[in-house]
């Protein structure tokens, strides 16, 4: 059964996937430039098509609480946030993290105050890359609707029972429109099956949640939360895998390649900002250079073998950031560098910070970065941390 | 929601079973009779969520699980917001005849709480949102709440040479509640054990949300000997300084209208949190008694 | 290094004494201190236990006590069979009460000493808070401060309306241990 | 027996024995609450007249009736005292721990 072609943004993608997805309850609170997800959410619940509770609560500190309680007596459970919202339930994505509730949701990438912005760049959920949730980064809205499907399959598996949060770039992808396949809902009934698990409150088995672990026992505890998660790259590859049988799209489990097989240098990226690059790459091979794109999809579980791998054996690795980890550099290039130290040799790398508030990404820009990384592998000295793309002079 | 049946809840027709037990609470602690009380009135079916305070502080300490029927810890500001999170998603599953319930302290309602109590409401989730009041954050050795009574010497508002101790009266948090237009809401002592089970029964009964206001003394923190914990949660209801009372359909209803009150001053000066007090400060706390006296009579009667 | 650990109940002044050791060591008698409770929610009524580290050079090692030189037992309905666990050889242990032969096997073959705290703390402060009077006992066994400087210490930290009885409470106990030895 | 008891507890041996994430049963005592108290109560059954007030304001819930005697888990209580304060009956005295 070919799913259906329509023609719409990242959030409405997103709702969509949702839908599919069958959450028993959604608990959210609007927030820009997430709020057409919950307004279409909203029209499902009302209009029949999507047999869900949907609770306005006040917060989206209590978004995440409400949706804690409806994981923790074993219903599904979907939310959506962005940007200011995320850093409000921090608390709460530890403490899910913790309970071990497999919950989803959707984090519409955007700047965070102050000052304030509303534009995209990856500033919120890569502060929160320790808190303890799955991270994917789609680069477009078929993937975005597909991997809230897959982001289930993932999270609830018993191995993993980690929650799984789905990062649009704000705006670039949330609000702009594109062909979407939609699949059929037997189709995606048979591959995500309801929710069953051990973890919740049952009136048969009383059960005490979020309990307290004295020094008696939480390094073991949070050692068993660390493994589910690195771990969990098995379920996510074998995931990606049968999405791809099923639905005939093939994401590459936790990073894609382009044409880094014969390259001299590679830019890694994320999001939509990949999807710049790849056109990049393109133009630039047909200029007979060797350039490479690593997208990055996880940035947890951090591949780390498929990063040595793809982008060890290049001269100069390129890793570019919407983001800028104030007083060392991008988030991202920590990552990938602590990656690439566990190899014998490691590649020259250099940081591009850029994309900031909403600032555009160019090809022009991604043409530079590119540029300079073929002189850096050249011999030419850069400095390791560069902003890209100023519109003013930064006089150093 | 299923109704519990109608029987008439006593110390003898109350559930035999004790399902918050082997827990570390200071020996006398009030606030253990009111979770205890309630969970026995309720029975087994019950998902209970309690945030950070004595109670969860008491109950999980692994391996000791002193709750026997399904209860979690929430954040701190989250109690009616997982406690609706519970109830809706119990629904959603179809589950039927459990209670959700929750028990949270007067700071965990009145502050950082009282978004999420306001919230749940509003969406009229179909909870029972108990909140224990010892006048003060205990768990964290005895700071001031919102609904620290005026005069009480707690960590944060020391009695010494310029001030009384706390300088605020308590938040009206049995009439915020009422505000907002709620099905059911009650004020309580754990002094009036049986007032108390018969309104967690009603409470259980209602289509909707409903809030318990229990009175619930803390030895440690008010500074009285253990063995009279109840007692002087007693005590502060036949002085006036707490009331018990009930809103319903819209209206309240004062259940108990003493002709004349202990006196206050004995009630004070038995605790260590009021021992300080000046004759001018008890004077100020008689007025303030009267006045509310005065209103809930001219209003509520 | 001189570690002492105490055992009291929540709300029994266990850690308050065990503070004020430390505090009379550092600021009376040139010497350096840690004193710590067991971390953790104190409950009253519940066991728990209050150290002290005394010794010439800062004390860097913030790892959890093993082994110390002096046990005080403010309650002696805490007294089981490893209190006198992580004891040195040589070490010795305290006990408030008024019968210790009770107690000859349980505290195997350490030296032991004893006074009846309670009874001293009824007498002169009219409430059994035992912690200043096995502090007493605990400088007379010991000498592990002064009494000089455990009084100074007394003044500095305790609140105007306690200082004069605890340094009664101190002394007594002092003079009671000195009778007895 | 309609409360919890204690029962044996072995540290989990290796990380599969683990509860799971933060979540494990209910009810699950593996120590006692006796070594709280000083005092213990002790019941006179004679004057004992029944009212359960005793019951119902205990905060650990140790004191029951069984049979037509009040009964008391003195696993579990601490002592405070609270159940011979509030009896009318004077029927429930304090005694001090025996050691």
């Amino acid at each position: 059964m070919p799913g259906q072609k329509t023609f719409v943004s990242g959030d409405e993608a997103v709702a969509m996937g949702a839908r599919l997805a069958r959450p028993h309850v959604i608990s959210a609170y609007p927030i820009t430039p997430q709020t057409v997800v919950v307004e279409r959410l909203s029209d499902y619940v009302e209009d029949g098509s999507l047999n869900a509770e949907f609770m306005h609560v006040e917060s989206e500190h209590s978004a995440m609480s409400a949706a804690m309680g409806v994981s923790s007596v074993g219903a599904r459970a979907f939310t959506a946030t962005s940007s200011q919202g995320l850093l409000h339930m921090c608390e709460g994505l530890h403490y899910a993290s913790g309970a071990r509730f497999p919950i989803v949701m959707m984090n519409a990438n955007r700047a965070t105050a102050a000052p304030w912005n509303i534009y995209g760049d990856q500033r919120d959920s890569l502060s929160m890359l320790d808190c303890g949730w799955i991270q994917v980064y789609v680069e477009d809205a078929q993937e975005a609707l597909d991997m809230i499907i897959q982001a289930y399959r993932i999270a609830e598996d018993p191995e993993v029972l980690t929650p799984f949060m789905v990062n649009l770039d704000g705006f670039v992808l949330t609000h702009t429109y594109e062909l979407v396949e939609v699949p059929p809902q037997e189709t995606v009934d048979a591959f995500l099956p309801p929710y069953q698990t051990v973890n919740k409150m049952d009136l048969a088995n009383p059960q005490s949640l979020c309990i307290t672990v004295g020094p008696n026992l939480n390094l073991e505890i949070k050692y068993q939360q660390h493994m589910a998660m690195v771990n969990a790259e098995k379920a996510i590859d074998a995931v990606d895998r049968e999405f791809g049988d099923v639905f005939g799209r093939y994401y590459g489990g936790m990073v894609q390649g382009y044409r880094c097989e014969d390259a001299e240098v590679i830019l890694a990226a994320t999001g939509t900002t990949a999807g710049t690059a790849r056109v990049v790459v393109d133009a630039m091979r047909e200029q007979g250079h060797a350039v490479g794109l690593l997208k990055l999809r996880y940035l947890r579980p951090f591949p780390i073998r498929q990063v040595c791998d793809i982008a060890g054996r290049v001269k100069a690795v390129g890793v570019l950031d919407r983001d800028i980890s104030f007083g060392l550099e991008g988030t991202i290039y920590t990552n990938v560098n602590s990656a690439l130290s566990r190899l014998a040799q490691k590649p020259l790398t250099l940081n591009f910070v850029g994309g900031l508030g909403g600032r555009d990404i160019s090809r022009e820009n991604i043409e530079s970065i590119f540029t300079t990384l073929l002189a850096a592998a050249g011999g030419v000295s850069q400095p390791e941390v560069q902003f890209f793309g100023m519109e003013c002079a930064t006089d150093e | 929601m299923n109704k519990t049946q109608a029987k008439s809840i006593n110390a003898r027709t109350i559930d035999d079973r004790e399902f918050f037990y082997g827990h570390k609470a200071c020996a006398g602690c009030g606030g253990s009779v009111a979770v205890r009380l309630a969970l026995k009135v309720l029975g087994e079916n019950t998902f209970s969520v309690l945030p950070a305070n004595c109670m969860s502080a008491v109950g999980f300490i692994y391996p000791q699980m002193a709750f026997s029927s399904n209860a979690m810890i929430a954040p701190f500001p989250s109690t009616a917001a997982m406690l609706s999170g519970v109830a809706v998603g119990a629904r959603a599953l179809g589950i039927k005849g459990a209670y959700s319930i929750g028990f949270a302290g007067d700071g965990g309602t009145a502050d950082i709480g009282l978004q999420a109590l306001s919230g749940a409401i509003d969406r009229r989730d179909p909870i029972i949102y108990i909140c224990y009041d010892n006048e003060a954050y205990m768990n964290t050795g005895i700071q001031k709440s919102g609904l620290t009574p005026y005069g009480a010497t707690t960590t944060t508002t020391p009695a010494g040479k310029n001030l009384p101790g706390s300088v605020r009266p308590k938040k009206n948090m049995f009439e915020i509640v009422a505000a907002h237009g709620i099905d059911y809401a009650a004020t309580c002592s754990i002094g009036y054990p049986q007032d108390y089970m018969k309104k967690i029964q009603k409470a259980a009964q209602v289509e909707g949300t409903a809030y318990i206001h229990v009175y619930a003394s803390c030895p440690t923190g008010w500074g009285v000997p253990t063995e009279r914990s109840v007692d002087v949660a007693k005590e502060a209801v036949d002085c006036g300084l707490w009331f018990l009372a009930e809103y319903e359909n819209g209206r309240f209803r004062l259940n108990k209208n003493p002709r004349e009150f202990k006196p206050v001053k004995d009630y004070l000066k038995k605790q260590g949190r009021f021992r300080h007090l000046s004759d001018r400060d008890i004077e100020t706390i008689v007025q303030q008694r009267d006045a509310k006296w005065e209103k809930m009579r001219r209003e509520w009667l | 290094m001189i570690e002492v650990r105490w055992h009291g109940r929540g709300g029994q002044g266990g850690f308050t004494v065990a503070r004020l050791l430390g505090l009379s060591a550092a600021l009376f008698e040139d010497k350096y201190s840690l004193a710590f409770p067991s971390f953790g929610p104190e409950r009253r009524g519940a066991p728990v236990l209050g150290f002290t580290k005394i010794d010439t050079t800062p004390i860097r090692d913030r790892s959890a006590v093993r082994t110390c030189d002096y046990v005080v037992v403010l309650d002696e309905t805490l007294v089981d069979a490893n209190i006198t666990a992580g004891l040195k050889p040589g070490g010795s242990i305290l006990i408030n009460t008024r019968t210790p032969e009770r107690y000859s096997d349980v505290v195997n073959g350490f030296n032991m000493a004893h006074l009846d705290a309670t009874g001293l703390a009824l007498e002169i402060l009219g409430r059994p808070i035992t912690n200043t009077a096995m502090l007493g006992a605990l400088i007379a066994e010991t000498g592990v401060v002064s009494l000089e400087s455990a009084l100074k210490g007394i003044e500095v930290e305790m609140k105007p309306s306690l200082v004069e009885k605890n340094i009664v409470v101190v002394k007594t106990a002092c003079e009671r241990m000195k009778e007895v030895a | 027996m309609n409360r919890p008891e204690v029962q044996p507890y072995q540290k989990p041996f290796c990380i599969k024995e683990l509860p799971l994430g933060s979540t494990f049963t209910g009810g699950h005592l593996v120590e006692k609450n006796a070594g709280w108290r000083t005092f213990r109560p002790i019941v006179d059954q004679d004057k004992c007249t029944g009212c359960l007030r005793c019951y119902l304001v205990c905060p650990d819930g140790v004191i029951f009736r069984s049979g037509d005697e009040m009964v008391i888990d003195y696993d579990f209580c601490k002592g405070c005292g609270v159940c011979a304060y509030e009896c009318k009956a004077r029927a429930i005295e304090m005694i001090k721990e025996e050691l």
